[in-house]
């Protein structure tokens, strides 16, 4: 039988957008004087691009969006408890357990610290749906955004409080009504985990953590504890909900547990459903990205798959950051489909989900899901979803 | 997972003191009233004990009303909370503590912080172990009688224990 | 006498912000379900950056800011005759003059040429204020920001319309009430020049010239026109008044015109005015750029100038980029002046004012000027800038 | 300036045709509509005429409330609009068209393009003609018998003409 992906029906109970009401406006522009200058700008009301949101989550409208920077009221969410309103100069975060001194740091503390910024994506473990033709990119994998984040390397703060030999995993739990907590392996603190308080320049938004956040690059978005107040230093994981009865998936007839990274992935966001194309040059652009490094590659393949092409990568290429392609194309009118794949610089190369599900088995679960994404291209240029089943 | 090699961001390290000295000492009750958590091997489970009886009566009162009266998938009934109630065979539908769930310490830990979900933090340690005692009672995975505490919560055996492995990828070409 | 710089009154007549109100919250996060995902996320009630708007310009919050990408409401605004609503589906962009085929371009057609994406600040030529010690980096030198712009080459369009040899300058033209006209030499539309599209992934913001403008890395804000919706190239330039009777200054007894390239510069913005510094390790905080390429190294000095030391330049550093560094200073509680200067990648090393007067004289213009910043740290802590006056 | 040498951001290189075909030939009526730009060699001026008494009626009419009854900086007043009127001499205070102004061609380019500020656009050729004479006899420029057109306008010499230098300065140590 058909293995059937899982739409969480929580996922998919969305909320219907509402209907943007355009001005009046004058046939010549050059003959009225415009409004001045502001304390805050707004979006032309022309350009209305929204999240998707359900009860739990919201999706990146990622097929409006022409680079890489994902504008901070357009982050995908994913809660569990809704979003905590916290008070900065309360919050506090807790460092205990395997430390030499347990400590108390202020927000205002924390930012005291040397600061790093770093650009990379955060995305949902669970960011796959497919089923119909009429998806957009938003749709299918909107659980994943970009930012530039500022705050203070974690190994900063753990060589403040000092860790004991025997610390090989550390918790790290927020302050949200479902005191969210993850466990993860020490090893990530003493690479590039930050704990992060700035979001594109600005504080960071509250539905990303404010006032602060740990930033695990590269690794699942439900690890990057978001309204973060303390972490525990252990021998040991904890096992917690979050990383025992979720985020895991069946891999033929055992549960895969602790999977962090999230695997090399790309999408074709333009053009995707429901985009048009013209016959002549078409310039084919998407995202691709890896949660273990830097992407080295992407290939576009113009005839449903039997060749590939490089496309061009845009500059400069950051690690486990969304990295733009673009890939130009002549396209005479012909009924084809139009896919993307990436090879990240380990080697790996983006799997279809028939691959994944010969290795993994057909019940696959839909956590770290990220099989290549087609197009069909119709003979008058309407695109559509190819929905893809496991057989 | 494989650190990234040596590609760290770059901090200020040319001068960098030993400590820098920001945060003060979080005292012990600090600590104790956020310490919440409970590890498979029992560590963080308070004293107090709960039994199955008690724990089905609150769950009616507390946890019915989103998580269905018996906590069992009903065809067609599209309730608030998860399933929490099936059996404990590994191929069946829906995932349940019976068959998902592989530590009985998580139940624990998951329901004192998060449940319920309209008044979290609500529930006392009695009350937690209670309901615990009940939904595994319901799982089938103890008996009836059996009254839980932070010495026995631990030592339960999971049924889908033995499903969950470690991801052991590193990256590269292979498919896995 | 003291040559006053000038502080145009224009510039100088600021809008009070108003008052944030604060919203009354639990004590416990933990306890109350917050609310749920949302089309659009909002900042946190507790943080509240705003430009400072005067009736022809407003000014981004740089001493809010924790990197280089402005948050696209933030971006400063300077207009002539007011933002003008534009229809995105009338929007038209004509190119004539000295080619072969006069086009007229839309901008679904834009939008389908090859896209780049280029992170560059834009910074308005007259960015500079003095006066007193109760200034903000905002108040001196605000009308500096970044993003990250999306669009084509100007090339592109070029080769597309095909360009006489003859032609050595363009005239690019806005549809806003000014209909602002600047020209420019045609070797910046060989080099690096854009007509960009979006700004910060989304579609570009009105006060920033939707649904197009021109975007030329390093030069002046006022050339970067906005609104874009006429290009004419010619022989020679057009002497408009934007290159004549503004953004020109008196250099000794000559008035010198055509300065495109913004000219290194670099200031502090943690700690100052009216921020508050503690004893001990205190990250020093700024940001540096050039309009001719690349930060090449930033100093500081924390002894009023008579030592400086390298500061860290976070990457990646990018050509005509804002690029953030960052120093720890070990502060003993004395009071000192705290300052930085840039060195870009042509080996310029950004001057002090009485530099600049001994260069060009004492009438200096309020236009291209790029002194060193200095802050005034107190015994107990407090920052004040340290306005400076030519003697 | 100096373009950055081989420094250029990636576009698609490697299959770029000649020519993409996007957009559409513009028609002369189009062009002419949007080109109302002037060049100091008079390029773009229209046919038609203007005179100095005409202009100052019109100043009067259209202009003074912004600028002053007379063009004129008048100590502790603050006009919407910047002063226009002074002398010529290099030195004097405020900039206005008779000390900083390079060309007279800018004045009509600009005035017709952008002025008044709350009706830009609402000038005809000759309305624009005639406020240029008078604001160039005004700033002591032009006699006041002078009919201007489209002949006589860029001929002009501007006093401060000679003042103007193109910046020379292509990056690198010097301080300039
Ligand atoms: C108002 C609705 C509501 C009430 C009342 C409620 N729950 Fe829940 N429960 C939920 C929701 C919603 C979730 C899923 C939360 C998530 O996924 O983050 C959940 C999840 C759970 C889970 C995890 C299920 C899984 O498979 O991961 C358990 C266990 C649970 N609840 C137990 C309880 C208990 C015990 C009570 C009563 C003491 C209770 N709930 C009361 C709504 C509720
Ligand atoms: C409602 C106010 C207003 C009216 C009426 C007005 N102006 Fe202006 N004028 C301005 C403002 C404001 C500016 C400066 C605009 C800018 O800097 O972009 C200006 C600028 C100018 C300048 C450029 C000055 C300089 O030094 O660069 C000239 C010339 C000018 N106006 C001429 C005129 C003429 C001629 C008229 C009438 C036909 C007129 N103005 C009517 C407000 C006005
Ligand atoms: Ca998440
Ligand atoms: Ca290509
Ligand atoms: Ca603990
Ligand atoms: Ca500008
Ligand atoms: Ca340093
Ligand atoms: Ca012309
Ligand atoms: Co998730
Ligand atoms: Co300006």
């Amino acid at each position: 039988a058909a293995a059937v992906l899982p739409v969480q029906s929580l996922f998919a109970d969305e909320v219907p957008a509402e209907t943007p009401v355009l001005p009046e406006i004058a046939d010549d522009p050059t003959k009225i004087v415009g409004p001045g200058p502001s304390p805050l700008g707004k979006r032309s009301p022309f350009e209305q691009p929204v999240r998707k949101p359900s009860d739990i989550s919201s999706r990146t409208p990622l097929q409006d969006l022409h680079s890489t920077i994902t504008p901070a009221d357009l982050h995908f969410e994913r809660h569990h408890a809704g979003i905590p309103t916290i008070d900065p100069a309360k919050h506090e975060l807790l460092i205990h357990g395997l430390v030499d001194n347990p400590i108390k740091f202020t927000l205002a503390d924390i930012k005291r610290f040397p600061a790093v910024t770093r650009t990379c994506f955060i995305e949902c473990a669970g960011n796959f749906r497919t089923g119909k033709a009429e998806m957009t990119p938003q749709d299918i994998l909107g659980l994943t955004s970009q930012s530039e984040w500022t705050g203070v390397m974690l190994s900063t703060l753990f060589n403040e409080v000092g860790v004991s030999d025997k610390a090989k995993w550390f918790l790290a739990e927020g302050s949200d009504a479902a005191i969210m907590t993850r466990t993860i392996p020490i090893a990530k603190a003493w690479d590039d985990a930050m704990i992060v308080y700035a979001q594109n320049g600005e504080a960071i938004r509250p539905e990303q953590g404010y006032p602060i956040r740990l930033l695990l690059p590269g690794f699942e978005g439900n690890m990057n504890i978001k309204w973060l107040r303390r972490i525990e230093l252990s021998e040991e994981p904890y096992m917690t909900r979050e990383e025992t009865s979720k985020y895991t998936y069946p891999v033929k007839d055992k549960i895969r547990m602790f999977s962090f990274e999230l695997d090399a992935r790309s999408i074709i966001t333009y053009p995707s459903y429901p985009q048009k194309v013209n016959k002549g040059w078409v310039e084919i652009r998407g995202i691709a990205w890896s949660g273990r490094g830097k992407v080295e590659k992407v290939e576009v393949s113009t005839d449903a798959g039997k060749t590939w092409q490089l496309a061009n990568l845009q500059e400069p290429v950051l690690s486990k950051a969304h990295t733009y392609f673009r890939y130009l194309w002549d396209w005479k009118g012909e009924a084809t489909e139009i896919l993307s794949r990436v090879t990240d610089e380990t080697g790996y190369l983006q799997p279809t989900l028939a691959q994944l599900a010969e290795a993994r088995g057909v019940n696959l679960g839909g956590y770290h899901m990220n099989p290549i994404t087609a197009w069909q291209i119709k003979n008058d240029g309407t695109v559509l979803f190819k929905p893809e089943t496991i057989k | 997972f494989i650190p990234s090699q040596g590609k760290k961001p770059l901090t200020d390290s040319l001068k960098r003191p030993a400590k820098f000295g920001f945060g003060r000492p979080a005292t012990l009750q600090e600590i104790a009233a956020w310490d919440i958590d409970v590890r498979p091997d029992g560590k963080g489970l308070p004293a107090g004990q709960g039994d199955v009886k008690k724990g089905k009566l609150l769950y009616a009162q507390k946890c019915a009303i989103c998580h269905g009266v018996d906590g069992t998938e009903k065809p067609g009934v599209k309730l608030p909370g998860n399933a929490l109630v099936g059996d404990t065979l590994a191929t069946s539908k829906p995932k349940t503590i019976g068959n998902y769930w592989p530590y009985a310490t998580t139940l624990f830990d998951y329901m004192r912080r998060a449940m319920p979900y309209n008044l979290p933090g609500s529930l006392s340690n009695n009350e937690v172990y209670s309901i615990t005692a009940y939904l595994l009672n319901a799982n089938k995975i103890i008996k009836a009688d059996v009254v839980l505490d932070a010495k026995n919560l631990p030592k339960i055996v999971m049924p889908a224990k033995k499903l969950f492995i470690m991801d052991d990828r590193k990256g590269g070409p292979e498919i896995k």
